[in-house]
């Protein structure tokens, strides 16, 4: 069988409302989080979703802040596909998937006001506190940004803050109050195959279909951010369904995972 | 560009004013209308196809090459072409001088403007090729990434090459509670401000690029991509209007 | 017609006193300088010399001094071939001939002393003004060293400096004096096919014939920098000669183009 | 991991106490004890063989990708397999965050454990092809590099990739005098510590990695390099243990 | 007569203890250390071993401490195989060969604590000499590391200190105290060829023979920095027997080379 | 070199007298003599040419490896050998460390340094081959573009490569109102100091590098120029000898 072959039965499957691992077209797979993978970032996760992998991180250090917004904390993000995780995937400079997935979650984070950055000023226009977001991929098999943006989220609750002594030196072995937050927010993905809709897709479904909107959503189920990719395109009236979507499987995800962790 | 932000907050917080009343903008617009737009096409003479747009005070040059051969050979697609996007700021096109090169935000415009270009051309007619789109911020106000996609389109159709139709592209939002169309920087940065970027093929309402950033409803989602629909149609006039005089002039 | 016998066409033409465009061979091709193109730079000009098309601008900001020079600003630039401007173009790093360009239009600038430096000094030793220079090809029809040339001179002359508060806060949108100025300087580049000397070359002429060199003359009549290019060579009459043209050219382009403009 | 170098510094310094005593250590290990080791082979879905190591508080995942084809093909030998190894540190895996990419530590690292495995593998089993090796450390604390050779050496048999016998790879050391085995961060920022790490094919007992720094007679140097050859055979069997319960998991 | 049987043909003869060049396996080339190359670094070296070329040079400025080091002057090294030394070097970005050549010198000058780094501090915590050892490989026949290394110490030798005001300004004119030193320390490179160990190879030798231990020792006989490299393996005894070699080669060098020439 | 510019400077204000008395210079040279040259050809034993150049203070190597294949292949042209010439300054060679690699500078002088050799050599008796040539200076003072120049046409007749001549360099320009010939970098500095750099094929006079940068009449730039021209036959014997005395050594 061809890779044709493969994409065309793919997306006749999907028109029929039949994935390759049953799961029904806005079912999620298995989603598991473990918190605090990497002793040594002030907050960490690992995320599988079914069997795409990824590790989001928490780094913390003082810098200046930015002219415009003298009195609010920093924030700074990468995203990275660890050669590891797929044999397509080439170390060097990050490709423009990567910076896509970078910029797209760290948007999510900071459109939707997750981190309270002015709780993370120590002196106005002088020295705040900085937070690195790294995300690397472990594996790859699909929907890499719902599953980035859950570790985000998951990494920066686990996140405990450094201490500084009055010198502005930073204790990275005594930490202790978590970050400020003021809501959760989480993106889902949809795809579009013909006139379905799909979420949580595996690599080998976004072989055979690719155009997808992103969208991030906030506790209170207001819209934070959105991304449109691939090369199809989006009625009006798709746009608005796959926001109902979105806002449908945020809230659930942050009931079942995150809720209860929150203070 | 922040520097200026930061002026226009703190003009915006002293004066205590609202920026928008009974429904008329700063600049005398109603909130459905796009800010006077300017195309010319077949501004840059070595390339195959080009256009120069103002979009307010946003301006942007644009120009097309191919279809041509791929260098290097293996990187082309005996199916179809390959398109190649480039979005640059030019240094002094912003407020805080830019450094020459790619940055993490031009690279991830020319990727989303790529996907919106992409099934609206016919690559499949022209296997083996590549088809390079150069995009150029001259002057950065407001809208530069929505300004570089109209000017990619002209120069797409100026280029002689077969689409299912022109690209247009605009953004709306929420200024202090209202949804406008088509956001200057001003408007941009009252703090309620949402920004949503479009590309439409006008001729279907399909919607091929869309990016959102703020804090919205579903509702007001659906009201501001409506608005934008408006706001395209009007775009792809102009677009046809200055692909006609381009054509006018040639066989004048 | 093959390239090769299109090359040697223009070579032949050109030792009969002929050109493509039926321009004389010290004659320039029609020039406008449009001043102001992008209001967020301190300065800006297009230059149309011909099909050529060059934009320059002029952006400041406050820097160090150099330590041999801590009383006086300093100068950065950049010459960037935008992919726009001609299909052999590529984006990444600048090659060594937008090298060339670019550091062959800053010592112009410099070593004329147009701009006065001493008078961009804020704080001795501490804060200087910083003076980037950029140029961008937009359309690439040939003699990419004279009209960048024209663009940074004319850019420099529609410069408004920003103003700063007691802090040494910029305010961009507050832009006051000119840059001070001592002379105008213009390059002009002088090509030799077999014993002919040409200006203004096309991109065509450029094919054929290689071997230049550019003069950058001052007001007063001095010359500030020479620069020779290409794989052939000169006597030394033939580099006088270049002079006395390039002055003469010089002092034609200022009286047309900058005295009037110039307080 | 500076930052916190220097408090483990001061603090070894004001208690001005011992860390070993009567031949026990601070984790109340004995001196030719490893620290904690767990291994677990294909952790890594996508590739062709995988493993996750545990060193103590070290974490690394590696992952082995071919004998696949070579790209670009002029870099293919016609009598073997290249090998190509890419040793990264993830950047929340130290204290002070790491930026993203290869610096001349990694660079370095990747060709000593890229020299350590190219005579176990029978490359010339695999003319052009190349084989892929990545190691990333998830967390790290002292013998980054001892982990990743040894969780490498296990991708390696998990892709069913033909060699000579299983690379395994630990430091020996010196601390308050003592030759102590598979040193924690705590020791090796004792003043005298000697760091010694070395892979070795532990059925033969050949060393094909060895690097040391520090401060010591040629006589300790043997003394340490004699003590990491039991090291390598403990970790040996855990190394072949992991295996055997990847091959159980898949076959039940 | 191939590039295999050449190299089949160096291994045979090496084993019956023969080289190319008539040496014994642990004789090293004719070796000359000039000093003073440069007179502009603070120190440099040029060595010859064979026809093997190698300078280093020392130079210096002022620089922040290390966190972790606050009393302590810094060392920041580079190697470089300059294009004109081999047909195979190309220019740009350092490639692994170089790293680790650059690494393993370093590491030895660092961990045999060559130079006294507590004695250039001058604020604790705030302003320390920042030494810069640079490499560059002239011509390459073979044994790289140990012309390297020889280099470095002899540049460092050769260096002496520019001096600074009250207001920590350099004044590189007036160079005036050696470097604090606190002993000698240099690498010895032992190839191994079936059951035979041989010392400074050639480039020729190199071709057909890969795996090596570079022992770096100290004045007192102490190893400073061991690293093995190339694809195969050592037996302990190998190992101590090549410490053993180094000590005693080490000790000639110093004794020929360097004693007379430290204070 | 900044900070020695800058002592210098101050020196020559403090002193408030001339450098140059009735003709003689500083060093003790007339104004058009050049500075000592030595220069030694045949020094890097693995290049197919070499030569070693001391102009002064001025400490330069330049080697010439070729003609050879191309490669990557794709870059060679089918009627004449591609030039690759390489200008460097070694770390230390400078008073203020400069960092390993090419800036824009070194990029600049091997663009020029490329032209003023290429139609000097026969190129076209060697198609589809390269020739590379580097320089590589030691010791920076004034001149180093000129001294690498008069080294890499040294190391072209060395390696053999057949040529319509020696190219000479050397700078002439102003000092105190004096044309002088090799200008020191104390001469340099000097206020109204010009300095041009010329390469010339000495055989015919031809001119075929030629950088200025100061502030001059038409009729001084003659003067400088034509002093070059004396500068440049001195030169061209001192390359000669060099070249003489390399092939006497093999020959003996």
């Amino acid at each position: 069988m061809t890779a044709k072959l493969t994409k065309d039965y793919i997306v006749n499957q999907i028109k029929r409302n039949i994935r390759g691992d049953d799961r029904k077209l806005d079912e999620m797979r298995e989603l598991t989080i473990e918190r605090g993978v990497s002793a040594n970032a002030e907050g960490s996760a690992r995320v599988k979703l079914g069997k795409t992998e990824v590790i989001a991180g928490i780094k913390m250090d003082l810098a200046e802040p930015y002219p415009d917004s003298q009195d609010k904390g920093v924030l700074t993000s990468s995203a990275e596909f660890l050669p590891l995780a797929a044999p397509e995937f080439e170390a060097g400079r990050p490709g423009e998937v990567e910076v896509e997935l970078g910029r797209v979650v760290d948007r999510g984070i900071r459109e939707a006001e997750v981190i309270d950055f002015k709780k993370l000023c120590i002196v106005e226009g002088e020295k705040v506190w900085r937070v690195f977001m790294d995300i690397v991929v472990i594996n790859h098999d699909g929907n890499l940004m719902d599953a980035s943006g859950l570790a985000a989220m998951a990494a920066i609750l686990d996140a405990k803050m450094p201490t500084i002594d009055k010198e502005y030196k930073i204790d990275y072995n005594k930490r202790e109050k978590p970050l400020p937050l003021t809501t959760i927010a989480l993106p889902i993905t949809v795809m579009k195959c013909g006139n379905k809709l799909i979420i949580d897709t595996t690599a080998d479904e976004e072989e055979a279909i690719d155009t997808r909107l992103t969208v991030t959503t906030n506790e209170s189920g207001n819209i934070s951010s959105m991304q449109k990719g691939g090369p199809g395109g989006f009625t009006v009236e798709e746009i608005v369904e796959i926001c109902k979507i979105a806002g449908k499987k945020t809230d659930e995800l942050i009931k079942k995972h995150f809720k209860s962790k929150k203070k | 560009m922040k520097s200026r932000n930061c002026l226009k907050k703190a003009k915006v917080i002293l004066m205590s004013e609202k920026l928008i009343n009974k429904g008329i903008r700063p600049d005398g617009r109603k909130l459905d209308e796009i800010r006077p737009l300017k195309i010319k096409a077949g501004v840059v003479d070595r390339a195959d196809g080009s256009a120069y747009v103002e979009f307010g005070t946003t301006k942007v040059i644009s120009a097309v090459y191919g279809p041509k051969k791929v260098h290097p050979r293996h990187m082309e697609n005996s199916k179809k072409a390959i398109l190649k996007v480039r979005y640059n700021m030019i240094p002094f096109s912003v407020y805080d001088r830019k450094r020459p090169g790619y940055d993490k935000r031009s690279v991830e415009i020319a990727k989303v403007i790529s996907e919106a270009l992409e099934n609206v051309i016919f690559l499949e007619e022209f296997p083996k090729s590549a088809i390079d789109i150069d995009m150029e911020i001259i002057q950065a106000d407001a809208g530069t990434r929505v300004a570089a996609i109209t000017a990619a389109s002209v120069a797409l159709a100026d280029a002689g090459i077969p689409m299912r139709g022109l690209i247009s592209s605009v953004a709306a939002g929420r200024v202090e509670g209202n949804i406008v169309l088509d956001l200057t920087k001003e408007e941009e940065d009252v703090s309620d401000a949402i920004d949503l970027p479009i590309a439409m093929l006008a001729r279907t309402g399909e919607i091929t690029l869309l990016q959102m950033d703020g804090d919205a409803s579903v509702d007001e989602i659906e009201k501001i991509v409506r608005m934008t629909e408006k706001g395209c149609r009007d775009i792809e006039k102009i677009q046809g209007k200055a692909l006609i005089e381009k054509y006018n002039a040639n066989t004048a």
